[in-house]
């Protein structure tokens, strides 16, 4: 009896957390936790959406978006360890030598 | 109070503290920790809305594989405590109101309009594995097969971006 | 079973052209141990761009995949569009990757996955295919963007694009989730049955709105595009600035053509969107010193005008009939800048010497008698870029001015012509930069001697396309004014 | 000849771009043969454009030799080409200033010859292309493409300051004309078409009524667009620019002809389309027209740089055109469209022989010359001859056009006219001060002392200004009988939907013993 | 329409066209031939032209015999707008002939004068090329059947009077001189236009038998003194046209300065004939003027005004040039005055006159100039009488003329004018007595420049001065004027002892019949004789009083200097109105409007775009955290406008 909108409301502040994590962190690995973090939230809504909706589509969204993170866990890792390499430094801050 | 409200509520604010700790922690290796409790968490709320195979997928995929290559990588690269510069005026004055806002925003058009959603669903109808299947090789194979491209887009990127200069 | 078989057929018919891309884009990672030879993967490349965008005639108009995929002129219009971009792109990369001495097979690839990416933007019916046909495209642009591993701006820009692209690529999964959790399905067909006025729908859009509007750069989420694209390899910002945009465009337009809630909101919030860019753009490029960040900025401008036709099209003033021109404003607009984008990035490409050093507006000095063919070809796509008559940039304008004009946007197309004549300035700058100033100092040694043949020759396409737009736009004009493309996307 | 003579217009339009087309395969250090090959496409050019007086028949108010042809089908954009009486002499004093042009750049420019006359010979074909286009949109299209070739001319040929004069007057004109394609557009929306006489024939019929607000925008968006071009008080500041950086050549094309489309553009467009709002700005307008002669006559006169005076003058003398056309009378406006072409000559003229003097001493300051009939009497009598037809001296063509505009004028609005006329006295003054000042006196500065005179080339040049100002000032009806019906014509459009009386301020205490007259001056008056 | 009996008549085109062609091959082609070739153009030109006027007049005559009418023929059309034409149309009629054989004789007369004066000078192909053109203007003048075409000539006079002015280009003074005259010329025009543009609005022609013949038969009211209807502002507009040309008061301030030009200009344009034009007008206009009070009145008070306010300066000139400019200007008001006081003719049989005396007296002046070697300050001669005894006696002949003694011309024509002005309704006797002043003062300058200059001793170096008698070709000039000085007047002789004025008959059908005079207007005609020649006679006295002997130049001082110094006018003028403008122009139009105020905001616009542009530019930081939050920047605002129905009551809700 656990109705939808509460599944949806963590749902919604598991995002927002993941946004605050997003502009909060420095380290380029924490920040790219943060997106997986809303991603898992997004994740969460599918799931819920699709229980509510007796829709089994909803849960099969799920698996391509783990999909797709795993994906763009390979390549944003793959970019981080390029930019340490270059820079020496994970600080997404330090990374501004592009600007104005 | 029910006994699935009472573990919902006990997964949801173990996901909350854990992403709470993501953000907080200032070693990255804690907040990946903290992360795979989000996931673990989540899994948990999977189980209990009855979406057994994707819960198992959380965990093994997500929870395991990806977080793994996480913390391998923080390894790697020898990551050590985050550094809370304020380089950003922007960031530092108006990043977390605003993105308090942008949840608060969303939360309340949810909170707001979670009445007019469909009845939900209380546990107990399990979907079946095969279920999922099937629509994933029927209705969404299409995409499904692009996936398959995507993860060989993903293998190339990092073979291309982590290779050493010869 | 064989019926079965002949529907699968008949559904593989519909996207033979992603097929043929990612299949050139296994087949180079599979050949490239074997075959070093640069050119000869470079000619692989550009016949499996051109197999795949003529494989479109191969194609039906029809909904295939359970109606995931939507062939209809409209896609068939951007499969072209992005097939031709990358041909170009690639074309334009043969001398670049020589220069920098970068691998590729791995890069051309990249380009052929994007390219699928995009065209499986194009036609897709289905928000969660076309989420992952963006993240092909997207995925495909990170590692592009730092393809140049020892540059440290090639890198700084690769991290920016990836962790502020898959950011908003977060919004726009939350705002699918929503749709879906109102409609219960993600495909647009159904989404033109839901009722506008549920406030989750509402969010659901704006939120999808958000993570495309970032993919198209519009202002305020514009912040990411100077720095990537100047970071990023030149050919790659070529890419960058035409093709995901465009495709990034489309799937923008398929969305918010459906939905009825067309209400003065969405109105408003493009209307909004359309200004800032439009502001932002040009204001910014007016005082940019390094050419490549000022056609950065002014490709932000572009989508600002862009936007406005989306303004028309959602206006509520619009009347259903009339807002088919608006549709054609927003492809002929987006086909005529990719062309000329690319044209244009090409030609810097080639001028900026070895690691892009000499891309300052007094490395253009002089470039008129220096370069002479090089300097018409830039003036020609600066002045399409200024919206000059007979240029392809003239009739974008002219149709996007038209449509925003029948919308009742008087103010907007004043805007908008303000802008107009604020780019103006800094595109003159550069031509005047080119013809009228004399290079002070020696030119370094390895500055660029003259474009490259394949350079060359990218730059002759673009230039006499955008002739053609602008001496004859009705062919394309009449393609993308069909019916075909309104029906369907209703 | 017979082959092209259903295409007449497209070839005038077209002829030079073909010519520029054959000077990109000379060598572009065959100067002689480059200047030479010039030469010969503008002087043929100009030939074809004689062809056009025997098609435009005297009294006839439509257009002639009109092409049509569809170019894109939606919008129903046309090649739509005809000339008529106001357009014929706009287009052959274009071909007529650039032979001139070429020749007098002869010696004058020095570098970068071949692209040099071709962006000469493009500028004509967009200048050509503005008159002689019936399709708004076309019209619109050679409107904008002048401007590059035009740039080009100031900013790679022009002076010091060429680079800023340059941008400022493609910024300038852009600001306007973006908003002119925006009025286009909007008259499209409204009527369907671009095509100029059939939009004439809509409002004509009643069949298209513009809401008075919605007019008075169009005409605010036209009229923008071509008071910058003319340039109407206070949009003048990018000429004084332009002209003193541009190269000699590109002064004259720029005084004699481009300013012309500013003017043209009025009569063409703002006062057919838009009649009432045209009658409700005109108060305005006059007003500026007015500030615009006097104003710039008076800072013309304290200009210590002779082209920036030239330029001023051109300030005040377009301020009588705008005038002339402001006033709703069919003299003032065949005066208007005299005073275009006689301005083209002799303001033309006067920038050639500023531009002789250039040459000579490579300076524009007064106060560097002085003294220099002494050394150079030819030029300084021809120098004279085109002074005076500038400031309206009868039997010279400087007069006929202010004359006509100011008696018109003065018919309705016996005060607009009086200011005017102030400009007259005004223009004497500059004028002859500062050919006093080039000319007079003793020579003061001793590299003055040894300056050629005239050449054979300089003497023809200017002899031929100096035949075209004679004739035009004495058989000024040849000019005026051509384009009398399309004047009429304009004005008739113009009076179609007057249904109230619309008071003239300032006119009925002297008009109260008027004899009754029935003519179209009477009715443009009401 | 005329019959072949009429050759010139009919090819009237062929007296003003002469001279044309003959400034345009001496212009176009002398600079290279002899003074010799130039001559026989020159000459050849205005003397046949002079003829072609004779017998036109000859024809004329029986023209008007048969046909009681004006000669006018339409030759072709100049411009032609809607319902306005001007043509190149000429007519002949009475007044016509006294100013064609005035303008071509006296013409001709002076060309054959400056054969000799110019014969040193350089650009001589060019001055003849100016006078023969400036001959071809004033007959356009002169012969134009409309407004417009009058202008031409109007016009092209003032443009040659410019050009010979500042003939000598070299002298900074004579070139500021002629662009004087041709800028104050500009002002009046400037009146004469606007006049022309409502004479075309009332009568929608400018043809001058159509307007007249409008105004005589229609019922044109006259417009009472006071009034300015219609016809008082078109007159007095053209009155100003005329005021500019024959340098009445207030533009008079050029005439002065204009005889910086060579001596036979001043003579033959500043004396004779151009300056004249504006009488012309006047006169050719009296159909107008006659209809308006108010306008006669001003044309009156200002010829009187100018007739005594330059006699005034000219008391005290010492340049010999400009006391016979001052003295022109005196005598231009004379006519000026005839005319406003409704004696068009008496004004136009003075103009004739003293177009003869004052052509004598400016050649004669410019011989006395040529023999002492250039020297224009009487201060500077005297004693001249002696030596240069054709040029003393001409001289003096003018003299006698001007100063208005029976029976030379000046007395006649004078006379006539002074009684009009005594019979004028309105303050006629207060005109009368201003004129009379004026007279006396006439008289006085004038001999005091013969005593001056040939009286007494000489006030130069003899020894390094040699004078000598001018050429032949000078001096004859010189001796044909002077008889026609004394013989000129003659044809209005018999009405001083109440015979005929042959002239006033003449010119009867151009200006209507002149009032009849009774028995007792004629005994008053000759008190009034009797008072003209006394005062003569007073200014005779004075000067002989003041400067036979030991006449020494004066200090500059009180009423002398202000007089010497012309009233200041011209430097009220520089004061006033021409410093202020210059530096109104320069400092506010120029550099605040021009420059400052609409450029500074052009280029301020472009530099606020790019202040701007900078500031966007600045939220360009490079760092990713900003850009994150400038997503949700973007993100809020979309979400507030998608969610402003909700969101708008909440908001206002809560401020309030």
């Amino acid at each position: 009896m656990i109705p939808t909108g509460h599944y949806l409301l963590l749902s919604a502040i598991l995002f927002g957390l993941g946004i605050v994590g997003f502009v909060f962190k420095r380290n380029i690995i924490t920040l790219f936790m943060s997106i997986e973090l809303m991603l898992n939230a997004v994740n969460l809504a599918f799931v819920a959406f699709s229980q509510a909706l007796h829709k089994a589509d909803g849960e099969v969204f799920v698996l391509f978006v783990i999909v797709v993170a795993a994906a763009e866990a390979a390549v944003g890792l793959g970019i981080i360890i390029l930019t340490s390499r270059n820079r020496r430094s994970l600080n997404v801050e330090r990374v501004d030598l592009l600007k104005l | 109070m029910t006994a699935p409200l009472i573990i919902f509520f006990v997964l949801a604010a173990l996901a909350v503290l854990g992403a709470i700790s993501l953000i907080l922690q200032r070693e990255p290796i804690h907040s990946a920790l903290s992360l795979i409790v989000v996931m673990v968490a989540l899994a948990g709320l999977y189980l209990l809305m009855g979406a057994e195979f994707v819960a198992a997928v959380q965990i093994i995929v997500y929870g395991g594989a990806i977080m793994v290559l996480f913390v391998f990588v923080i390894m790697l690269l020898n990551a050590g405590k985050e550094e809370r510069t304020n380089f950003s005026k922007l960031a530092t004055y108006a990043g977390i109101p605003l993105a308090v806002a942008t949840t608060g925003f969303i939360a309340a058009a949810i909170a707001w309009s979670s009445g007019s959603l469909p009845a939900a669903e209380p546990s107990g109808a399990l979907t079946s594995t095969k279920t999922l299947s099937l629509l994933l090789f029927n209705e969404f194979v299409y995409p499904f097969e692009l996936t398959s491209f995507l993860i060989l887009v993903a293998i190339l990127g990092a073979i291309v971006l982590a290779q050493r200069e010869s | 079973m064989s019926s079965l078989n002949q529907q699968m057929l008949q559904n593989l018919r519909l996207v033979l052209p992603e097929l043929i891309w990612c299949g050139t884009g296994v087949f180079l990672m599979l050949i490239q141990p074997f075959l070093k030879n640069r050119q000869a993967l470079t000619f692989l490349a550009m016949v499996g761009t051109s197999v795949g965008t003529l494989a479109t005639f191969y194609g039906f108009f029809g909904s295939a995949f359970f109606a995931q995929i939507q062939f209809d002129t409209f896609s068939l219009f951007f499969h072209w569009l992005v097939g031709l971009i990358s041909f170009l792109v690639i074309l334009a990369s043969d001398s670049y990757l020589e220069r920098e001495k970068l691998d590729s097979a791995e890069f051309y690839a990249l380009i052929m996955f994007a390219t699928a990416g995009m065209g499986v933007l194009a036609s897709a019916q289905e928000l969660l295919t076309a989420f992952i046909g963006l993240e092909m495209s997207s995925i495909s642009s990170y590692v592009l963007a730092g393809y140049r591993r020892d540059s440290v701006k090639a890198s700084e820009s690769a991290v920016k694009y990836f962790l502020l692209g898959s950011f908003a690529t977060a919004f726009f999964l939350y705002g699918i989730a929503l749709v879906y959790g109102v409609t219960g399905s993600t495909n647009l067909v159904r989404l033109a049955d839901a009722d506008p006025s549920s406030n989750l729908l509402r969010l659901g859009l704006t939120l999808i709105l958000v993570g495309l509007g970032f993919k198209v750069a519009a202002a305020p989420f514009q912040v990411w595009t100077p720095d990537v694209y100047e970071g990023a390899p030149t050919p790659v910002t070529a890419l960058f600035s035409a093709g995901p945009k465009a495709a990034t465009f489309a799937l923008l337009l398929r969305i918010f053509s459906t939905v009825h809630a067309a209400t003065q909101f969405w109105f408003w919030a493009f209307w909004i969107l359309a200004g800032l860019t439009m502001f932002v753009g040009n204001l910014g490029a007016l005082v940019q010193s390094n050419v490549k960040r000022m056609l950065a900025y002014s490709s932000i401008a572009h989508a600002g005008y862009t936007l406005v036709a989306f303004a028309a099209v959602t206006s509520v003033r619009t009347d259903p009939e009339s807002v088919a021109p608006a549709y054609a404003a927003v492809l002929f607009y987006l086909a005529s800048y990719a062309l000329v984008s690319v044209g244009s990035f090409t030609v810097i490409s080639e001028l900026g010497g070895q690691g892009e050093r000499y891309l300052t507006f007094d490395d253009f000095a002089g470039l008129g008698t220096r370069q002479p063919f090089a300097a018409a070809g830039l003036s020609l796509f600066l002045l399409s870029l200024l919206g000059l008559p007979i240029t392809a940039g003239f009739f974008g304008k002219f149709y996007i001015f038209k449509a925003a004009i029948h919308s009742d946007l008087l103010w907007l197309a004043i805007l908008m012509a303000v802008n107009s004549v604020i780019g103006a300035y800094y595109y003159l700058r550069l031509i005047v930069v080119m013809y009228m100033r004399e290079y002070k100092g020696t030119l370094p040694a390895d500055a660029s001697q003259g474009l490259s043949p394949t350079a060359a020759m990218v730059v002759s396409v673009a230039a006499i396309i955008t002739l053609y737009l602008g001496l004859a736009p009705n062919h394309v004009l009449g393609i993308v004014l069909s019916q075909n493309l309104i029906l369907s996307a209703r | 000849m017979i082959a092209f003579s259903g295409h007449l217009l497209t070839v005038v339009i077209f002829f030079p771009a073909f010519g520029a087309l054959a000077l990109l395969f000379l060598r572009s250090d065959d100067e002689l043969w480059i200047r030479r090959l010039s030469f010969v496409v503008s002087t043929v050019e100009f030939l074809f454009s004689l062809l056009l007086l025997r098609a435009v028949p005297i009294g006839q108010a439509g257009y002639s030799l009109e092409e049509f042809g569809h170019w894109i089908s939606s919008p129903p954009i046309n090649y739509h080409l005809g000339v008529d009486g106001i357009s014929l002499f706009l287009v052959m004093l274009t071909t007529f200033l650039t032979p001139i042009c070429v020749l007098a750049s002869w010696h004058g420019v020095h570098h970068r010859i071949k692209e040099f006359h071709v962006m000469l010979l493009l500028l004509e074909v967009g200048v050509v292309g503005v008159f002689l286009s019936l399709d708004l949109f076309l019209f619109f299209l050679f409107w904008e493409i002048m401007l590059i070739p035009m740039a080009f001319l100031i900013g790679i040929w022009g002076h010091e300051r060429r680079i800023y004069a340059a941008v400022k007057f493609v910024l300038y004109t852009m600001a306007g004309s973006i908003l002119m394609l925006v009025g286009i557009i909007w008259l499209y929306n409204a009527t369907g078409t671009f095509d100029l006489p059939i939009i004439q024939k809509l409002l004509h019929d009643g069949a298209l009524v513009l809401p008075e607000r919605t007019e008075m925008i169009l005409f605010l968006a036209f009229f923008l667009a071509f008071a910058i071009k003319v340039p109407l008080f206070p949009l003048h500041t990018w000429l004084p620019d332009a002209h003193v950086e541009a190269p000699t050549a590109g002064s004259v094309i720029l005084a004699g002809v481009l300013l012309k489309m500013g003017t043209y553009g009025m009569i063409r467009f703002c006062l057919p389309l838009f009649p009432d709002a045209s009658r409700r700005a005109a108060p305005y307008v006059a007003v500026l027209a007015i500030i615009g002669i006097i104003y710039g006559a008076l800072v013309a006169m304290v200009q210590p740089n002779l082209k920036k005076l030239v330029a001023y003058s051109s300030v005040s003398h377009l301020g009588f055109v705008v005038l002339g056309i402001f006033a709703f009378q069919n003299i003032s406006m065949q005066g208007a469209v005299f005073q275009m072409l006689a301005h083209g000559i002799s303001t033309g003229g006067l920038f050639l022989l500023v531009g002789m003097l250039y040459d000579r001493r490579h300076t524009f300051e007064i106060s560097d010359y002085g003294g220099l009939s002494t050394p150079m009497p030819k030029l300084a009598a021809f120098f004279l001859f085109v002074v005076l037809s500038s400031l309206g001296l009868p039997m010279l063509n400087g007069f006929v056009g202010e004359y006509l505009i100011l008696l018109g004028t003065y018919q309705v609005h016996w005060n607009w006219a009086a200011w005017a006329a102030i400009g007259v006295i005004l223009s004497a003054c500059y004028l002859l001060w500062s050919y006093q000042r080039v000319f007079f006196g003793e020579v003061t500065q001793q590299k003055n002392r040894e300056l050629a005179d005239a050449s054979v080339r300089e003497k023809w040049i200017l002899a031929t200004i100096a035949v075209v100002i004679l004739w035009m000032g004495i058989g000024s009806p040849f000019f005026t009988q051509r384009f009398a019906a399309p004047c009429k014509t304009v004005i008739e459009q113009m009076n179609r939907n007057v249904m109230h009386e619309v008071a003239v301020p300032g006119t009925p205490r002297l008009a109260s013993n008027r004899p009754a007259d029935n003519s179209t001056e009477r009715l443009a008056s009401r | 329409m005329p019959t072949p009996a009429h050759p010139i008549l009919d090819y009237l085109w062929i007296i003003p066209l002469l001279p044309l062609l003959g400034s345009a091959i001496n212009g176009l082609l002398g600079s290279k031939w002899p003074n010799k070739i130039v001559n026989i153009i020159a000459l050849g030109s205005t003397g046949l032209s002079f003829a072609c006027a004779l017998e036109a007049v000859r024809e004329f005559h029986g023209y008007y015999e048969t046909r009681h009418h004006a000669f006018v023929k339409p030759f072709f059309d100049w411009i032609v707008a809607g319902n306005f034409r001007a043509g190149f149309d000429l007519q002949f009629d009475q007044l016509t002939v006294v100013m064609v054989l005035v303008v071509t004789g006296v013409g001709f007369l002076i060309h054959i004068y400056s054969t000799g004066y110019m014969a040193h000078e350089g650009g001589y192909y060019r001055f003849f090329s100016y006078l023969n053109l400036f001959m071809f203007f004033m007959l356009i003048l002169v012969l134009a059947a409309n407004f417009a075409f009058l202008f031409v000539g109007w016009e092209g006079v003032g443009l040659c009077s410019y050009l010979l002015i500042g003939f000598y280009f070299l002298r900074q003074s004579a070139s500021d001189a002629g662009k004087k005259a041709f800028i104050v010329n500009r002002i009046g025009d400037f009146g004469f236009m606007l006049g022309m543009f409502l004479l075309f609005r009332s009568y929608h022609s400018l043809d001058f038998q159509t307007i007249f013949d409008t105004v005589t038969n229609g019922n044109v009211g006259v417009e009472p003194i006071g009034t300015f209807g219609i016809m008082t502002v078109t007159c007095l507009l053209l009155f100003m046209g005329a005021t500019g040309k024959s340098a009445q008061i207030p533009l008079y301030v050029w005439l002065p300065d204009a005889m910086e030009g060579p001596t036979p200009v001043s003579a033959l344009i500043h004396a004779a004939t151009m300056v004249t034009a504006g009488v012309y007008v006047v006169a050719r206009s009296n159909v107008l003027f006659t209809h308006s009070l108010t306008a006669m009145s001003v044309v009156a008070i200002v010829g009187c005004a100018t007739a005594f306010f330059a006699a005034t300066i000219g008391l005290v000139q010492s340049d010999i040039k400009r006391v016979l400019a001052y003295s022109t200007v005196s005598q231009l008001g004379y006519m000026f005055l005839a005319c406003g006081v409704g004696a068009f003719g008496a004004g136009i049989f003075h103009l004739m006159t003293h177009s003869f005396f004052k052509a004598l007296l400016f050649l004669s002046a410019g011989s006395v100039i040529h023999a002492i070697g250039g020297e224009q300050d009487m201060w500077g001669m005297g004693g001249l009488a002696s030596k240069i005894k054709v040029t003393f006696w001409c001289m003096l002949t003018g003299t006698i003329a001007i100063a208005g003694f029976i029976p030379f011309a000046g007395f006649f024509s004078k006379d006539a004018i002074l009684f009009a002005a005594f019979n004028y309704q309105f303050n006629g006797k207060v005109l009368y007595g201003v004129g009379l002043l004026a007279a006396i003062f006439t008289s006085f300058y004038m001999f005091r420049l013969i005593w001056l200059t040939f009286g007494t001793q000489p006030r130069y170096d003899e020894r390094k001065v040699h004078v000598h008698e001018s050429p032949k070709n000078m001096t004859v000039p010189l001796m044909i004027l002077a008889l026609l000085s004394l013989v000129g007047g003659w044809v209005a002789a018999p009405a001083l002892w109440g015979g005929r004025n042959y002239f006033a008959e003449f010119m009867a059908p151009v200006f209507g019949g002149e009032k009849v005079e009774g028995a007792e207007a004629h005994s008053l005609e000759m008190i009034l004789s009797g008072v003209a020649v006394a005062a003569a006679l007073v200014g005779l006295i004075v000067a002989w009083r003041m400067y036979t002997k030991g006449a020494k130049r004066p200090a500059l001082a009180g009423a002398y200097k202000v007089l010497y110094n012309k009233y200041y006018v011209d430097e009220l003028y520089q004061t006033v109105v021409i410093g202020p403008l210059m530096w109104l122009s320069r400092n506010l139009f120029w550099k605040v409007v021009d420059v400052g105020v609409i450029d500074g905001t052009v280029n301020g616009i472009a530099s606020g775009a790019t202040a701007v542009g900078d500031t966007v530019r600045h939220t360009q930081s490079g760092n990713t955290r900003s850009y994150a939050v400038w997503v949700l920047v973007g993100a809020i605002v979309v979400l507030a406008i998608i969610f402003w129905p909700i969101l708008h009551p909440v908001l206002v809700g809560g401020v309030r």
